[in-house]
């Protein structure tokens, strides 16, 4: 990627279109996030680029003043990789939601993570679908009443990060609209990785499905329901809680530094790297356990996909004796005709 | 007219509007079977062989070589292979059967032929399923060795046809090809099994002594594929010497005689056989090269389109880029996202495949991105018949998206247009900011025909232009006032950041519009874009005959061969019938409808249930006729003769 | 033709064929706005009402309310909502403007009118987009209290529209409802932005009285909605008495007058209003009663279909299975799913859930499986204009899959009327064992129309017979002899084990068949049983005017109601001229081409490119031109009215 | 189900269809064992249904002599789903193939995974696409030359069983085609499993991707290669071998029984319900570990969804105030004209 020529600022990644979602829309606050961590990523506006699929938060293209491409519902990840396999030094941004990424797009973000595309992908999750007026998504849980359930979904949901792992990702981090603070740094590492970033952002829908992450969100029981994960750091929450490893039963488990013995020694210790770890974090949720955020899992060994395409172009290149398209029509059997 | 196909079994004698198309008939119609015992070469000017046999007897290899070397010695051909739809159908079976058919002539030929004038047959299966397209007096060889009872059976045989009068009509030569090949290499010390492989090359030796060639060509090619596998290689070699010399020493029964096929007097020139597939895959890399753009291809395997896919994934030294995407829909995806970023996106695939782009191909209309999609059209509907060939894809070429979404439709008329096609898709969707579909056909992308070899010299190049950054008051949707062309403009640009998608935009901002005057004129708008192509076109041009009659044939694709050798038939008969071929069919050639008006009556061969015609008479308002084949199989030459008869007006 | 619909508001005076549809036009234009201070109740024969404000507003609601309320004393109506694409567009901007039009008479009318007389424009930006519509003279209503500085900007008004001269030509009513709003609801101790919520309310209260109607029913309505949230309920009750009372009491400036709508003559019945979206859903229910069948719904949410998955979905305790899958390819598949399982399937969804579905859908023609699609159009290409509606899928629905793949395609022409297609579309499909294609609107599916509602023990039932286990020599493809449907043999019937798929299969046996004669002969067979179809039709009938003369106008789908009011304007002026309605779309009525050709001159109005017009020329040969808008708005009756002028045969 | 009259037999479930795969092909076995195995889970053959999507192994339904359907490729776990939900009592095996399951039709294996439609999935791993003629596919190994890629496949595949186990699939196991023991078995406990049963059967095409397989079937290494899984037995394979779990890394280690100490005890047990060791069981692969069959993991509290959707019916039916057609017809605002 070219360094652009003059620090950009917020401004320079704002587009002139009127805003369109509904007021109090979490992803007003994704947007301004973003907005705001771009310029501290010295990327260019030319060669950043925004592929999106159909849903609210979809139209997140329009309001970045860099490419941007709305494409059609669940088909983002499929374009951006043709995109990236077409010209390699794009910096891509791929936006989808629940619905766009999870239901009709599911297995498009199957095969991106297991090929690696070099691409950011966030994921809004709003476990509804907004633009459709509010039918129950697949990460809905069951029992929501929503027009197309009114007796309440039967549907267990999809957890996002644990189909992200089973699909092959190779850095997975989860954080949440409002939390600027946290979505930040996650964008900045999902930048710095070359390869496929899943990035799932607990998003709030106010109209359709207000209050879907408040078990996590909110003030008051944030600190008991969040697990800020770090690396290399003991996996702590809450006053003094923390989540330590059962050996018998392989899964993790919530103590009290204090209790029954508990010391900070017993604690785990996030290790991105970890495989087996990411899978155990990626299923917690309240209220049994904390939600784990942030940076659940990063392979550095793994190859981009664009990189390996171009490779083998590369060398073909390199060492193909048909060195025109004239000789690659006469090459094989051929007769002259006097 | 299935029916009539098997017409040339039925009828003897010399009414050529029901027989087949070569003129060695009468001399080979030996009255009631017997026949002239003469060994000598018999100079014909063409002669249709059909090979077929197990799945596992190499039928098409050995086609293919048998029509290499008709190339060599210098006759026009053209081929028919008809795969069965099971990878390794049991051994035996009727439905595991595998022809080739080829057809070589000392003129010029544009179809393998309706009837074999000489048939192989390697089984009893092979026999059931292709003995009753063998033309009466036909030359028949028989692998008696395969006739085992367990084989008959399979082959659904009571009893053993070599036995008793089934076979009357043909002059059969029983040979027991398995034990001649296994003595040929017996002293490889192979087992049975690996020693039978070698049959087919037994085999094509006789056939090659047949017509009078010797093995050279096929020694070398031999050589040179199993280069590593010294065994396999001279046991088939050994099979081939002993095959040709089996015709040349052993005494061959009655009415076998020598076929000599004089050299074709084709335009002077570099040839090689081709192809549709091949030709097409070679078409987008001179596309990419002509216009200057990497090619991106974005494809799911499927029958018959997996070729392209396969040939293109081995030209990576040209820079194309291929991706085998998760589906077709990704597949036309990522090829539209390349094309965003300023490659030329190509999609190949057959008709189940198109009906899952249509939407995204929806989306290339809206976004007027260029793309190019290639339908090489099997049977339908559904899963249909896959490895057959048709052509009912048509109206879901030119209509099968939601909303008002016109693009351009083009098609290939033989495996060597399928280069230039592919050329003309590229030229035009870089022209016009479109998805351009292009169709061609199972019988095209695995038939081969002599190719004249163009050089890329005489090729016009078409390079891109991407919008530059100083593009004045720049916006997305700012067109060519001539073309009606948007700009491209490239990500990596500076100063050109935009944001397109699928919704309707502002003709004057390329912003989301949801006014309702603008989708009026937007909607105009695009369909002007495309029907302006017809000013970019030649003119619909008469390939056989007068521009105005009692009788014109027009078709599209494939059927060309056979269309066009019907009606040069047909006029040597008398018959004032012309024949025209449309190669541009949505936006159609400006002086369709005024050609068509030139004649009496129309008539249109098409292989579906009637597609063109319908749309011809929509737009010129002409009372065209359908002559309509919907069996997998392409047109014999016969039924549209036939078909010419049954139309001409009444005089 | 979208520069015309802006006609209404050029012409003055009497030219009928290009003004609104109301006769009330001449009462209430007042040379120059000058007008006389009677307050009188006026009579006339129709009204056209248009209310509009922000998505915030509540102008769907208020709408309805007063369609609801129209049909209790008696009126004939029809409505046009018209959604921003937004769920919630900022406060203020133009995009995120709402609007609900109403049309209520006292004779029998189709159209939601052309023009507003009446509008009521909740904020700046409800005032700029549209009072453009409102006829001269026309009364508008404005919340004051709603422009403020901000809100001008944001409708990109430099200047307040109430200080200046903009207004001139209509009866400008200013009344600060905010203000008013809070006033009346004060009483409940709300904050100010909850209080506001009223707004509507209170408006409609004032429009109740100027149509001198009382606010029972709607205080009703509002106890039963609210009957748990007693504050919101009473507050709003407060809020519309208040506007009523502001009507009855204030000063009511010059210009506004009651109006007074009779009665229209309806047929006797038990009448209620219904969407198309409503009336589908119940159609299907009945369809299920009908058929005998237990209905299963595999749809994924799009707009505008959604409201039907909605409906049915509320409707389990008729049997209906409704599964909203993961995307539209997956709908369509659990529904064939369904039918071979032996349920009616049915899938719902508009322009790019059908070209998702294509494939599936061919998989159906194939299999020969029952199977109801709905497209609930909207505009195109690709994501198009989502909320809008538009007629141009009809090339998808009838040509829009690979191979030769022909089904049966009917449209609804009014909401009503989804109802009774739906039923023929389960009809059809469970009769001849096919995929039937139903085509609605995004108008169809959100207007409403007085519906008089349908009796069961009215309606023909249709019980379906599974093949039995006795059946003799059974296997899937026997095939009735006169609808030359096959057999639907149930899983879960002893005896009748047997396998399906989208290979071609044997004639015969039911089995995978390669055989090319055979194939032939399916293809030409399926396309027969559907042909067939045009035996168990109507015959195309005349809506209005004699069945021969100068000009047919013939249309199909939502077009109805404003071809049928323009043709009748049309012949008052003494033209010879006729409407044809097309409910059958493939196959045609078998007396279409007669009816075409009784006329001088045909013209096919639709909301699209051209589509039906391209068709019936290709198939009757008749020189039909197309009257096309495309602009995501139903026609204005005027529209056509002058269309049909121009059409008209030089006499 | 109705209980079949009368003893059926392979015979019964034979079809009068000759069969249309290369000699040799793993999926005769898988078809003999099946066949075999119906009969003596005494099921009727009216009630038993073949779905499947396109490919070789899709060409299953045709053999059975049962109801079938042979649908489009990768759609089969929808049009089973729509089958299923039309008529809970039939009992619905799916076929499916790695390209038709995993590629294409990846997005609806997700969602009947998730959702715990009530069917057996057969999933025929070949590591190519055989009925096209060898392509690679979603579980091809990088490096894999075939006709789509001549240089080398560059995409990381897919591990069905951990994919499986991200969509949130809760009976997975994996069997080999041509263990007529062992794959007979499976194939009880998925009919037996009320759920989505998923069942990955390695599967040899001799003719495309020849000895996909051999480096776990190979008779010399099988013992080494495999590891049997079995219900509360201790992890163990090969002469003295077995798995352990390291709790710093929470990955599992092969370990010798007498050697550095390791006792029997320290062998990690199996427990079926336990979806941590699954995690951790689905990506074991030779030559570092030995593959995992059997059952990996099966979920016995989860309900099926065919049973929750009629549930709702039915409590609809029992509940509903509107009780025909008419009312329904005439509920809300209605007037009268006479
Ligand atoms: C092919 C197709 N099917 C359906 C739709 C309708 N649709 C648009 S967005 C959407 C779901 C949106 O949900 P999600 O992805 O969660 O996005 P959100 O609006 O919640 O941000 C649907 C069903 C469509 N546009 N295209
Ligand atoms: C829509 C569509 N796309 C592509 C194909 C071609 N196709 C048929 S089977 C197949 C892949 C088969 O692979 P797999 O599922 O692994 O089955 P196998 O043949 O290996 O058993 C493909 C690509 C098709 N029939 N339909
Ligand atoms: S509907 Fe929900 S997700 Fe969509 S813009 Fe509104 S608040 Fe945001
Ligand atoms: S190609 Fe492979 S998978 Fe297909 S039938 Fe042949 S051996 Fe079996
Ligand atoms: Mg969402
Ligand atoms: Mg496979």
């Amino acid at each position: 990627m070219n360094a652009p020529t003059q620090k950009l600022t917020r401004k320079d990644f704002t587009s002139d279109q009127d805003i369109r979602w509904c007021p109090g829309c979490g992803d007003y606050a994704i947007l301004a996030t973003l907005q705001r961590t771009l310029p501290a990523l010295g990327v260019s506006r030319e060669n950043t680029v925004f592929i999106s699929g159909i849903g609210c938060s979809s139209r997140f293209p329009y309001y970045m003043d860099t490419y941007g491409f709305h494409t059609i519902h669940g088909r983002a990840p499929a374009v951006a990789t043709g995109l990236k396999l077409a010209n390699p030094e794009l910096d891509i941004w791929m936006i989808t939601g629940d619905g766009d990424g999870l239901s009709i797009g599911g297995n498009h973000m199957l095969h991106v993570l297991r090929r690696n595309v070099d691409l950011q992908i966030m994921l809004f999750n709003n476990r509804i679908y907004g633009l459709t007026k509010g039918q129950y998504s697949p990460t809905s849980l069951v029992g929501l009443r929503t027009p197309s359930t009114p007796m309440g979904s039967i549907d267990a949901p999809v957890v996002p990060a644990s189909f992200a792992l089973g699909a092959g990702g190779r850095f997975i981090a989860r954080t949440i609209d409002t939390d600027a603070k946290h979505l930040g740094p996650v964008f900045t590492r999902a930048h710095e990785y070359r390869g496929a970033s899943f990035i799932e952002i607990l998003q709030n829908c106010p109209v359709f499905n207000d209050g879907a992450w408040s078990h996590v969100k909110d003030k008051e029981i944030a600190d008991e329901s969040q697990l800020r994960l770090e690396h290399g750091q003991p996996m702590r929450f809450g006053e003094n809680k923390g989540l330590r490893l059962n050996a018998k039963t392989i899964e993790l488990e919530v103590v009290t530094i204090g209790e029954d013995g508990v010391t900070e020694e017993d604690i785990l210790v996030h290790d991105e790297s970890n495989k087996s770890m990411a899978l155990l974090l990626a299923n917690l949720e309240p209220p049994r356990f904390p939600i784990a955020l942030g940076i659940l899992y990063c392979d550095t060994d793994a190859h981009p996909y664009d990189q390996a395409v171009h490779a083998q172009v590369e060398h073909a290149k390199a060492t193909s004796k048909v060195d025109s398209i004239d000789a690659l029509l006469r090459s094989g059997h051929t007769w002259t005709v006097e | 007219m299935t029916s009539a196909s098997k017409g040339s079994k039925l009828h003897r004698g010399r009414n050529a509007a029901q027989t087949r198309d070569t003129y060695a008939y009468e001399d080979m119609n030996m009255d009631g079977g017997a026949s002239p015992n003469k060994l000598e070469r018999e100079e014909l000017d063409s002669v249709v062989i059909r090979f077929a046999g197990d799945s596992g007897d190499g039928m098409q290899l050995t086609g293919a070589q048998f029509t290499h070397s008709s190339a060599m010695v210098g006759n026009d051909l053209s081929t028919f292979p008809d795969f069965p739809a099971e990878i390794r159908a049991p051994a035996g079976s009727t439905y595991g059967v595998s022809g080739f058919q080829i057809h070589v002539a000392s003129h010029d030929i544009m179809t393998p032929g309706d009837a074999p004038d000489v048939l192989i047959a390697m089984n009893p299966a092979a026999l059931k399923t292709n003995v009753g397209d063998l033309v009466d007096g036909g030359l028949l060889i028989v692998n008696e060795g395969a006739f085992t009872k367990g084989n008959l059976k399979k082959a659904g045989y009571e009893q053993n046809p070599l036995d008793d009068e089934t076979l009357a009509a043909y002059r059969l030569v029983k040979l027991d090809i398995s034990k001649h090949t296994l003595a040929a290499v017996a002293a490889f010390d192979l087992g049975t099994k690996e020693a039978l492989r070698s049959k087919n090359m037994w085999t094509l030796g006789l056939v090659l002594w047949l017509f009078g060639r010797d093995t050279k060509n096929t020694e070398e090619w031999l050589g040179q594929k199993f280069a590593k596998k010294e065994v396999v290689r001279d046991s088939n070699i050994a099979a081939l010497k002993a095959g040709h010399a089996y015709g040349e020493t052993a005494e061959m029964p009655t009415g076998v005689h020598i076929y000599k096929v004089p050299k074709a007097t084709l335009s002077p020139g570099t040839y090689r056989n081709v192809t549709g597939n091949e030709a097409l895959a070679w078409g987008l890399v001179a596309a990419s090269k002509l216009s200057e753009l990497q090619l991106v291809l974005g494809s799911y395997p499927i029958t018959p389109a997996s070729t392209v896919l396969h040939a293109l994934s081995r030209l990576k030294n040209f820079g194309v880029v291929t991706f085998q995407a998760e589906d077709e829909i990704a597949a036309v995806c990522a090829a539209i996202g390349a094309s965003f970023g300023g490659s030329l996106g190509v999609t190949t695939t057959s008709g189940p495949g198109i009906a899952l782009k249509a939407e995204a191909i929806g989306l290339a209309i809206m976004t007027e991105l260029p793309l190019v999609v290639i339908d090489i059209q099997r049977g339908g509907p559904s899963t249909g018949l896959p490895t057959k060939t048709e052509q009912s894809d048509l109206f879901q070429a030119i209509y099968g998206r939601n909303g008002d979404a016109p693009l351009p439709v083009i098609s290939a008329s033989t495996p060597g247009e399928c280069f230039f096609q592919a050329i003309e898709a590229a030229r035009l969707a870089t022209k016009y900011m479109t998805p351009v579909m292009l169709l061609t056909d199972g019988y095209l992308a695995n038939g081969a025909e002599p190719w004249k070899i163009p050089s890329m010299a005489d090729l016009t190049p078409f390079p891109v232009e991407f919008a530059g950054s100083e593009t004045p008051d720049f916006h997305p949707y700012i067109r060519d006032d001539e073309t009606l062309s948007r700009l491209w403009p490239r990500p990596g640009t500076p100063g050109l950041e935009h944001r397109i998608g699928g919704i309707e935009k502002d003709r004057a901002s390329g912003n989301i519009s949801y006014d309702p005057e603008n989708h009026h004129l937007m909607t105009k708008m695009r369909a002007q874009k495309i029907a302006n192509i017809a000013d970019d076109i030649p003119e619909l041009g008469i390939e056989e005959g007068e521009d105005t009659g009692d009788l014109l044939v027009i078709g599209w694709g494939s059927t060309h061969g056979a269309i066009r050798q019907a009606v040069r038939r047909a006029r040597k008969e008398g018959v004032q019938v012309s024949h025209a071929h449309l190669r541009h069919l949505n936006p159609m050639p400006k002086n369709t409808g005024e050609l068509l008006r030139r004649f009496k009556r129309v008539i249109v061969p098409e292989m579906n249930n009637g597609m063109l015609v319908k749309i011809l008479r929509g737009e010129y308002l002409v009372d065209a006729k359908g002559i309509n084949k919907i069996s997998g199989q392409p047109f014999k030459v016969a039924e549209i003769v036939s078909a010419i008869h049954d139309h001409l007006p009444a005089s």
